[in-house]
């Protein structure tokens, strides 16, 4: 039995004896995901423990260092372990953008004394963060933002506003991108600075969406005192950083998983011919237009973690996948109102889930936008992989 | 007959541009929307529409219309449509006048298109069961209860419908049920005057993302006289889907109307908006999809101006409605998702109003037949 | 009897009397088509006759001042010659450069010297003209063009090439944009020149296309001496008469006229089902997503043409019509290719015409690069349209 | 199975990326064409790619081949696409190759394939009798004489094939005929091999669009013993579209290196050519455009790959081979037009090579089934 194998029979036993039924079941509903935080409420008993029988062992973050409350895993442990909850169907024990965002990003340039601050209370599920990166003018050029720190000698004096800030309303803490320097070109002045969501001046406003509520806020900040030790990395260097964690994003963006094959929805809704064809041809043949170009961009996505496995890096495909992806799956969404009718257009009503076909084909827009538009990463793609010139 | 408006034409679009823009901005639909407004559109606006004489286009003078025809119609829609205007036009200036005048009986036609051209009462076409537009999967059934002697006939509707305008608010609505056959045969439909508050007759509002009136019907054994029979028993099919044909295309119009103001509006923002220290109306990506938008825009003004000439020429309209139709349903749906995509984050935001068109554009698009349904159509009409 | 009525009469009696019975039938091969010219053979005798007994009443070129040749018709008249001529089936009897291009050039732009001395050979057919426009390295940046004029005093001096010059090795006279100026901005050192094509240090040369043999040829000015009077217009102002005649071929060129329905094609080639609908569902959908297009162009050219006859200017909307129809026209062709399978990608052989199909299909191709890449009518209309800033 | 290329793989292509830039330039199918040369590819070439073991890789070492699997014959086929080179390859060494061993008996297996790998024997399938691909419409006839015992049987052949790739060149036939049934259905089709010169069998060589080899055969009465039956008799309908999945996976990768070269090209030629002042590569309605065809390139390339993997494993390939086909025709199609487009006037005339790349790129999507063919069994596949 090699220590992998025998990993594996531990992990398997210990998940047995330590998750919860409640949390083997499926997510149904967006309540059923644990962000943590401090104003976050447990929906059962079950989540409460699981959350925490994992933060105990590192494994809310297998893949960080125990020193900065991870499970210290190496990748083959951590697949292990991933493969063994998937077994069971464990849930998530915990979700936030401290794990998949800020912890990534101070694992990388986070000084000792800010990864052994902050890293801890994001795996125990202690502090829920959120990302202030748009800003009302900025749009597909972020580094134009106009948000202001200003260097008062033992702390920073930020004003100016955010958008799309996912959660902010929920959030214990911001990471957010501020100007620190007006004068350097508009790429060197950036600073990544951290602060309190409880700080005086710091406000929030939730957007709703052309598809309904949104967990999207706008952010104001009014004169809030920031600490100098909460700037990562160096001043002026903060795009980096942004850069860093865009391309992190990008690539969980254009990743929609593999969905319920539109034909299974298409067949229940609009039934078939004699033949066993989808009982509206044109349809079908748009349906099998579609269903073809995702197949092969869920190959690609094979095909570029495997890749990536081999030790090739992603660089710019990962804007190729981040534009191919959210374009099908905007595609996808209008072909599944479309096999609806009109019950697809439904906005309230029982029957209907509060139009949730409506309200996820409306979501779907945003997904060409946020993280990048599709404009931007065709630019991407065009001259970093292309070559042409700018 | 040229493809271009005449004075007339040119002169009631004038009018109906500046009266829609004054009178109905897309605040209005905002406001009726957030209020959950019980009546759904602003009676007010209706009442001055029927004075204008919209409601009376497709009604001939001698009913007390103004027999402006359908270019008159598509203009007004098209008009609508730019400021999303909600009103009863469409279900029951459109389609119920135009499904009376090619069904009824000279004295039902008398009463009742009076009453539309007036805008007093609102009748609701109640045709689809399906949530995709199909005429002849008419389940609804109309059970006839013979009396001996005609005039004592009656008839027992039991059924639902489904996607049916303006139906929380019509006075009457025109009901298809079938007196013969089974579903999916065109032979055995029939239409019938069905009036609100009749026993057996639930009208459920349906709350739909266009924001506008929609209801569910059910007819749960609804006993109508004979009379309330519009047109021959069991031969409805051809004249509605020719009424309908005329109502499709001033839907088309409606649809122009969207994709139009979708591209005017982000034309505008792209000139405004600044990123990279440039316009972004400078980038060259985005002005050819523009551009090519415009072209679409172009050309699918020109098949619906064609359909409406068609239409007010009268003959079949089968081929026109269905080019019509098909080619603003494709247009549309371009030109909203095109704008959404241009404006960025702020075109999501509700605050925004570019959502509203999206929203109203895909339902009027299933109405009545969605692009798969009128290509397919549109073959088959030529031939293939 | 209006003297309109008393027109038609008379003309109808005239072409009934005149035109040979050999001149009212279709015509059905590039050979049929009377070009005239110092070169030209004609195909018979009727030909021959046919194109003299117009000529002689100017008919040739029927809207032409009878003092340059043509037939002093007013617009009217010229439709009822039109109308009637179309009754009978009558061909053309003259089809020119000439004609088409140089001709109403010179009436906007020429002398009276000029007109006198150039329009009557045209309208007679004695002159065949072509036009030397594209350069090898200006391709859509046409006013980049290099070919020299210099000036010699008392006549100019002219070296350079062109390209895409049709039928240049038939045409006696060429009309020819040159650069007498090399100081000036590029747009005004453009001169509009006229030269015979048996100039010594004129040689062409045919190109060969991807569809096979083509009217086009290149082009060779080596010291070609001409005249100094014959340039139209000022020096340095030929751009402007460029732009004339630009905007002139672009509306011809979009025009494609109603060819034969697709769906014939298809029908004839692909058979029916049961049902009455083409044997091959999403072929079927493909061409009605086509036809859609198409009908509604056709009825968007009838606009344009009702628009302008009510008074409309067509300016840029010519750009969208060249774009939109030219593009129309290759997925036409596309579809005309698929329809017929692997005999329709036939090159050789009496079976397939000598490939007609394949070589119509790839001749197509050219439709939006000549007269204006469609990438150059997407630019003008997003500006001069939708006033897009540049 | 990891969806990258094997060390093994990896060589295999850059040893044939190299090998037919060298020794098949575009230059050498011009030339070909020019001369009207009478055997169409270059005899050399192709003793040299057997030698290279390229018409042995589906041929398993105990016939003389290397068996190196399909990924192998995709990555070839996409390397001789990238020049064009003309060569039986795709004919014998892939599609005849397939069909016998998916068919044939151990004993013909042993001779056919010997001389498939060997390079010395052009065995070419001729399977399509319509010019859209469709095996049940198989019309040719395979009359059965019987002889009273099984080894004396013989059968007439009468019909004609069309599309027959290498048909001028070939030294047999794989000939599908029908011994039962008539045209639509799929029972009754065998297969048979033919010999090159048989009486009664016409062989007339078809220029096509591509300049490569192609031929109609006819067959007047072809007697034929019956261990010329390859397969069952009356069954090869399952075993011949089962063989064609094969080579249709690795006809998409010769479409995918024709993309993948048309969008080379073009990236290069943008960065060159200057008008206006610039390179037309800084337009960014090109670029756009550009990297969606990059994106619409690497898309195909995994699902090729993915195929050529599953192809490689066994199995059925239907889903896999259609959904390569169809993509691949699709991006083709995108690829070549777009090249030409980007081109402008230069890319139109026959001097320029680009015309050379459509021109096989639309015979290839012909072949054993274009988009339409293959996003319908897609459908069928996906059970819908």
């Amino acid at each position: 039995m090699t220590d992998l194998d025998a990993f594996r029979a531990e992990t398997r036993a210990w998940l047995e004896e330590n998750c919860p039924a409640g949390m083997r079941t499926p997510i149904t509903s967006d309540s059923d995901i644990c962000w943590g935080g401090r104003n976050f409420t447990f929906q059962s008993e079950d989540q409460k423990v699981w959350m925490q029988r994992m933060a105990a062992r590192g494994w809310t973050v297998p893949a960080w260092p125990k020193a900065y409350g991870g499970g210290g895993l190496d990748k083959a442990q951590a697949k292990i372990l991933a493969d063994e909850m998937k077994r069971i169907g464990a849930r998530a024990p915990l979700n936030s953008f401290g794990i998949w965002m800020l912890g990534p990003a101070l694992l990388e340039f986070g000084t000792e004394e800010q990864k052994r601050h902050y890293l801890p209370p994001i795996a125990r599920g202690e502090i829920r963060w959120c990302q202030g990166y748009s800003e009302p003018n900025a749009g597909s050029d972020l580094a134009s933002l106009m948000t202001k720190a200003e260097d008062k000698g033992d702390h920073y004096l930020v004003n100016g506003q955010k958008v799309w800030t996912s959660y902010a309303d929920q959030a214990d803490w911001i990471f957010c991108l501020v100007r620190t320097d007006f004068d350097a070109p508009k790429h060197e002045g950036i600073s990544f600075l951290l602060f309190d969501m409880e700080s005086p001046g710091v406000s929030t406003k939730p957007i709703k969406l052309i598809s309904g509520n949104s967990p999207f806020c706008e952010t104001f900040f009014d004169d809030v005192t920031v600490p100098k030790e909460n700037i990562v990395g160096e001043p002026g260097k903060g795009w980096t950083i942004a850069k860093y964690l865009l391309t992190h994003e990008r690539a969980m963006i254009g990743d929609m998983g593999a969905p319920e094959p539109l034909s299974a929805i298409a067949r229940d809704k609009l039934g078939v011919d004699a033949d066993g064809h989808l009982d509206d041809g044109a349809l079908r043949t748009d349906i099998a237009a579609h269903e073809i170009d995702a197949a092969a961009f869920l190959f690609t996505m094979q095909r570029a973690t495997d890749e990536a496995k081999a030790g090739a890096s992603l660089g710019a495909f990962s804007s190729m996948l981040k534009y191919y992806g959210t374009e099908l799956n905007k595609t996808r969404h209008e072909l599944i109102v479309k096999t609806h009718g009109s019950e697809g257009l439904e906005w309230e009503g029982q029957f209907s889930g509060d139009g949730k076909v409506a309200r996820d084909w409306l979501r779907t827009k945003a997904n060409s936008i946020e993280g990048g538009t599709s404009e931007v990463q065709l630019n991407i793609v065009s001259k970093r992989i292309l070559g042409l010139p700018a | 007959m040229a493809l271009v408006l005449t004075e007339e034409q040119q002169l009631l679009k004038d009018s109906a541009d500046g009266f829609f823009t004054d009178k109905a901005p897309v605040a209005q639909l905002r406001r009726l929307r957030d209020d959950k407004d019980e009546t759904g559109y602003d009676t007010g606006l209706w009442r001055d529409m029927a004075e204008m004489g919209f409601a009376g286009l497709l009604v001939g003078e001698d009913h007390g219309g103004t027999g402006f025809g359908h270019v008159g119609a598509g203009i007004v829609a098209e008009a609508m449509a730019r400021t999303l205007a909600a009103s009863p036009f469409m279900a029951s200036a459109v389609t119920a006048a135009g499904l009376i005048d090619t069904l009824a009986s000279d004295a039902v036609k008398a009463d009742l298109l009076a009453k539309i051209a007036g805008g007093d009462t609102v009748i609701s076409p109640a045709l689809d069961e399906k949530s995709r537009h199909d005429l002849t999967a008419t389940a609804t059934r109309a059970a006839k209860n013979a009396s001996g002697n005609t005039d004592g006939d009656t008839y027992t509707l039991t059924g639902a419908k489904t996607f049916v305008p303006d139906g929380h608010v019509a006075d009457h609505f025109l009901v298809l049920a079938r007196t013969d056959g089974t579903p999916g045969d065109t032979a055995g439909l029939s239409l019938f005057l069905v009036d609100k508050g009749t026993p057996g007759l639930i009208v459920d509002r349906t709350v739909m993302a266009d924001s506008r009136n929609w209801a569910k019907l059910t007819l749960e054994g609804v006993q109508l006289p004979a009379d309330r029979l519009i047109g021959t028993e069991g031969d409805a099919f051809d004249g509605v889907d020719a009424a309908l044909d005329r109502a499709r295309i001033i839907y088309a119009a409606e649809l122009l109307g969207i994709a139009q103001v979708c591209l005017d509006t982000t034309v505008d923002y792209l000139k405004d908006r600044k990123q990279f220290g440039v316009a972004i109306g400078t980038f060259q990506g985005l002005q050819h999809r523009l551009a090519h938008l415009y072209s679409e825009v172009e050309t699918a003004r020109s098949a619906i101006l064609k359909g409406l000439q068609a239409a007010d020429k009268g003959g079949s309209l089968a081929w026109f409605a269905s080019l019509a139709k098909a080619k603003a349903c494709k247009v549309a749906e371009l030109a909203t998702n095109e704008a959404i995509q241009m404006h960025g984050g702020i075109g999501m935001t509700d605050e925004y109003d570019i959502g509203f068109y999206i929203k109203r554009a895909r339902t009027v698009q299933q109405l009545y037949g969605d692009f798969y349904f009128h290509s397919d159509r549109f073959a088959r009409q030529s031939g293939y």
